[in-house]
């Protein structure tokens, strides 16, 4: 997110607060706001065009003491958050989730090693089956998310991944 | 009791087992869908869990998806609503396999009663009065004569192979019974290259009536009256009611003590319910029985007094069911329900999207089952039925008047629904008279083209 | 029966007169405030008129304008609901003169039955046990012990003239009252110029218990049994049941014949409701007596299966109990009713607002009477109630675990309400052994400011 | 309503239809507006503030093809549309309205004429009392809305009057 898109977002927050909306959603092509007020009193919600609202919002004043307690905005879009662009691996199944091939032994992938497309990431058992789960880019393991023995839902980030 | 269930369904029902184990202190653990991320099932259940992409066959159907999320959660049982994997043996033997208790009959009873003409033979040998009809092929016209004589003008014909229409004759009478056998031997030679044909007593005008029962572990059965289910659009239910007018009680004591008998001997548990078919004269045949909750429950649960989700835990759990239904079956004045569906009210045509408002009604003899709420999703993966509205009255009369009250009451906005066509169904002669069949909804629509 | 009637209430209530009313093929007149121009009741109803600013004084209490609106509507009869003008002998008598049917008794019954002590006279008469006391001031000490000694200690001393515990001294025994005698007549005396005291009996844990009646114009009268209506906070009821159980068949039976004997008596027509309080040993007192439905009516339809606002309707129209009720009065099951107010649920102050979420719960034995909705407002102006929540069960244990379900599935936001409140209390191990009396609230939130 | 108010309805009203907004009210000093969409899906509603969107409107761009089948919308400020600025006399009673003291008897006043504080416009009955209505303005009657012998609610007017 670029700076002037952080205006933007800055200055949509402070429009529906002075408008006391409690929660609104955005999409725009890859981008994704989700904003939700905490406070009382809460919820309502209603759906708009960013690339209208940025424009409007341009000449919004920060009018209105509105009865919020809280603001937070997060993008729920694919690639993380205001850090750099990098690949989830997620579970194509429900089970639980083993770093290593066994009990005892060293794990698939280290943080920082250099990953391959097909390469094995790690196990996700279901019904008593280990199911191997391959990396689907090659790149650099950054970040484990999955913790062995933890039970992982359909479609829950394992691995975080800097592609190359 | 059980410590948790997992509950393999969604929607309404899903919602519906989840009330009734936190009303029995059971924790509850829902899967869902991507699609079904903001759903009531997975907002009032203790846990939740995702097991797949909104297609149902790699999400709800996906055995191998529940089961490990069963694992994964720790639970003892799981509840599998009705649809989806509620009357798949194999799911049910997966989870006796896994240790897991299915909530349902024994799976060698599901598939039994799923063999239509296993579960024919079997209450044919309860003596439950089922369809009369060959005993398999029609080896020649003069047998066809013969079994048309027992089975009683007029018969169906049907090729054994058949499907939509072709090789099947309605016959009225013996001279004109070679003719046909003839032509649809000839017609379904022609069409499956197979002219084999059976023959089955035909019903001019026959009303969809069944059973609710339920049966402990331990072999014991009790009926818990009829639903009149003849309300029903190309074999979908619309609207059901309990009970009904067809029924005296001596016919349904008559017809309860039979089932028991039929249930005891095949070694059923569960709720269940048994489908007949009623004759215009009032004579009543079996045609199959369904192992599982169904949609319709709530009219039984309204006039017997009797929580027939509760009833499945607690046969599941072992308990008997003297100690479930402690005094004697009453039916207490008359319930009918509403399938409210998200389709256009004469087109019939789904209506996925978005609830931009939703009002249900309420105040005395109002019930309604749903998962749907403002600002809910209808997503197009699924069943359209997004609630069941249930009105109880004291009769047939003041229930149906205060369902038309309700649906009047009942707001949904953003989305199609059939509660106008509820309402016209409410104001039709021949629905308020009660002397309908099960085509009743083509004579409604016909007559509400020429309107 | 009615062509046409209007309804002089609001809000739930107004709602509940207008689903009956539809039910039976009445037409509905909903009146208004400018406040209220939005509401439910308004919308749901056949015509709406409004007929004054906010302030309920300038409006709904606005007799004129009232009854202006029903001339203007032209209707045969007006349904006041509870407060407001429902127990206005003026209102009743106006509607007398104006030719249209008041739903309630007759404007002199209703001003017999207001007036405290003329009720209580007319119950003494009818054999109705009352709270024992003096018939009047006691002019000496010497009369208060001859009064004490009668009524039994102990007993309570209250001035004539008094109000807010001032002049008012608890006695417990001979020894001590001449003293407290004379205390609480000096300090009544200092404090409103009138010294003159009565004594009543002192109910240390009093539980408060009324019965639910229907009668006829032709004399017949009809006790429908109790409900327990303990769960007060500053005398406003919170959570309401039926049956009690304190109150045994037998009793049940008993207070019934002598309650309908009372009505026969002085010719009451409508629903009512007798109001007792119970001592610590099960003994029984008449209170008071309203002459209205009531808000907690709910709970005695769901056990009893008759629809009171229905009642109501027809006894006003003339029809005779008997044609009405039809067969033997049943309790069956237990019902708990909860007073879902807009209030702070820790500090009870009104929470007036715009409603911007409301899931009401659904399922089975499960009733919701409101008029709110999402994107309701609840204005400031009148009584803090939004919404009732009943649930059924086949037992008290029942209905609370299906109450509690219930309230976590109940979702409103925008505004407070008391549902936290009511979960906390369904938690409380002295609500749910049935075992408290007016006074649990007060050690229920005292217990909450220690935890 | 002077022609940039209109204009700015005009943009509003398309702002809201790109938003596929379904209902909408406004407020700003003596102005209301009520939006609500005809067509199908319908409802969900928002609030805001004139002060600001009328500003921020002047940006927004006519874009995106709604599923919006019409557009209603009117002033609901005491002061008619778009009209001149005419006083409403209002009914302060619930009752039948009457336009002259007598059956037969001509109208307490004619459209066009001068009117007085105090002066009596017609009479509502109410529990067959026969209430004047007097005018709480000095001017000229230019309508009369009520209609002899027809109901009138609490707050309903009663004449239109432009005052001098």
């Amino acid at each position: 997110m670029d700076g002037s898109k952080m205006q933007e977002l800055r200055e949509l927050v402070e429009f529906l607060k002075a408008n006391e909306i409690a929660e609104f959603d955005m999409e725009q092509a890859d981008l994704k706001v989700r904003i939700k007020f905490a406070g009382d009193p809460a919820a309502a919600a209603s759906s708009f065009d960013l690339a209208q609202l940025s424009r409007l919002m341009a000449s919004a004043p920060a009018a209105g003491a509105a009865p919020v307690a809280a603001a937070a905005a997060h993008t729920a879009a694919a690639p993380a958050q205001a850090e750099e662009k990098l690949h989830e691996v997620k579970s194509p199944i429900v089970g639980t989730f083993y770093e290593s091939p066994a009990p005892g032994a060293s794990a698939f992938v280290q943080i920082g090693d250099q990953v391959e497309v097909g390469q094995v990431l790690c196990i996700v058992e279901a019904m008593k089956l280990m199911n191997e789960i391959e990396s689907d880019v090659a790149g650099e393991v950054v970040k484990r998310i999955g913790v062995s023995g933890q039970p992982v839902e359909y479609g829950q980030p394992l691995f975080a991944i800097r592609p190359r | 009791m059980f410590r948790k269930v997992l509950i393999a369904n969604r929607g309404e029902i899903a919602l519906r087992v989840i009330s009734a184990c936190k009303e029995m202190g059971i924790r509850t653990v829902a899967v869902y869908s991507e699609a079904d991320r903001n759903s009531l099932h997975v907002k009032f259940a203790d846990e939740a869990i995702c097991i797949g992409p909104p297609r149902s066959a790699e999400s709800y159907l996906n055995v191998p998806a529940v089961i490990s999320a069963a694992e994964i959660a720790d639970v003892d049982a799981i509840h599998p609503g009705y649809g989806l994997l509620s009357e798949n043996a194999n799911f049910a033997e997966v989870c006796r396999a896994s240790n897991i208790k299915f909530i349902g009959p024994p799976p060698e009873v599901t598939r039994m009663m799923g063999e239509k003409s296993t579960a024919r033979q079997t209450m044919k040998k309860a003596k439950v009065p089922i369809l009369p009809g060959s005993d398999g092929i029609i080896a020649s016209e003069g047998e066809a004569l013969e079994w048309a004589k027992s089975v009683g003008y007029p018969v169906i014909l049907k090729a054994v192979a058949g499907g939509g229409g072709r090789g099947m004759r309605i016959c009225r009478n013996a001279a004109e019974l070679p003719g046909l056998y003839n032509q649809a031997s000839t017609e379904a030679a022609a069409a499956f290259g197979n002219g084999d044909l059976y023959m089955e007593k035909f019903i001019e005008r026959p009303r969809h009536i069944e059973f609710q029962v339920l049966a402990d572990e331990h072999g014991n059965v009790m009926s818990l009256g009829e639903r009149e289910c003849s309300i029903q659009r190309r074999h979908q239910k619309l609207i059901e009611e309990a009970p009904s007018l067809q029924i005296t009680p001596k016919l349904r004591e008559e017809l309860g003590k039979t089932i028991k008998k039929s249930l005891e001997n095949i070694g059923y548990w569960n709720a269940g319910t048994i489908e007949f078919l009623m004759d215009e004269d009032g004579k009543i045949y079996f045609i199959e029985m369904n192992t599982r909750i169904q949609v319709e429950h709530c009219v039984t649960e309204m006039v017997t007094g009797i929580d027939l989700v509760k009833a499945q835990l607690r046969i599941a759990a072992g308990e008997k069911l003297n100690s479930i239904v402690t005094s004697p079956v009453e039916i207490r004045g008359h319930a009918i329900e509403c399938r409210i569906n998200a389709e256009h009210p004469e087109k019939f045509t789904p209506s996925a999207g978005k609830i931009t408002a939703f009002n249900v009604p309420g105040g005395n003899g109002v019930r309604v089952d749903t998962a749907q709420y403002s600002e809910g999703i209808v997503p197009p993966y699924y069943d359209s039925m997004i609630a069941k509205l249930i009105c109880h009255g004291k009769d047939r009369e003041e229930a149906m008047n205060r369902m038309q009250r309700a649906l009047s009451q009942f707001v949904v906005q953003g989305i199609h629904t059939t509660i106008p066509l509820h309402q016209k169904i409410f104001a039709d002669e021949e629905f308020r008279s009660g002397k309908f069949d099960t085509k009743f909804m083509e004579r409604f629509l016909e007559r509400q083209k020429e309107a």
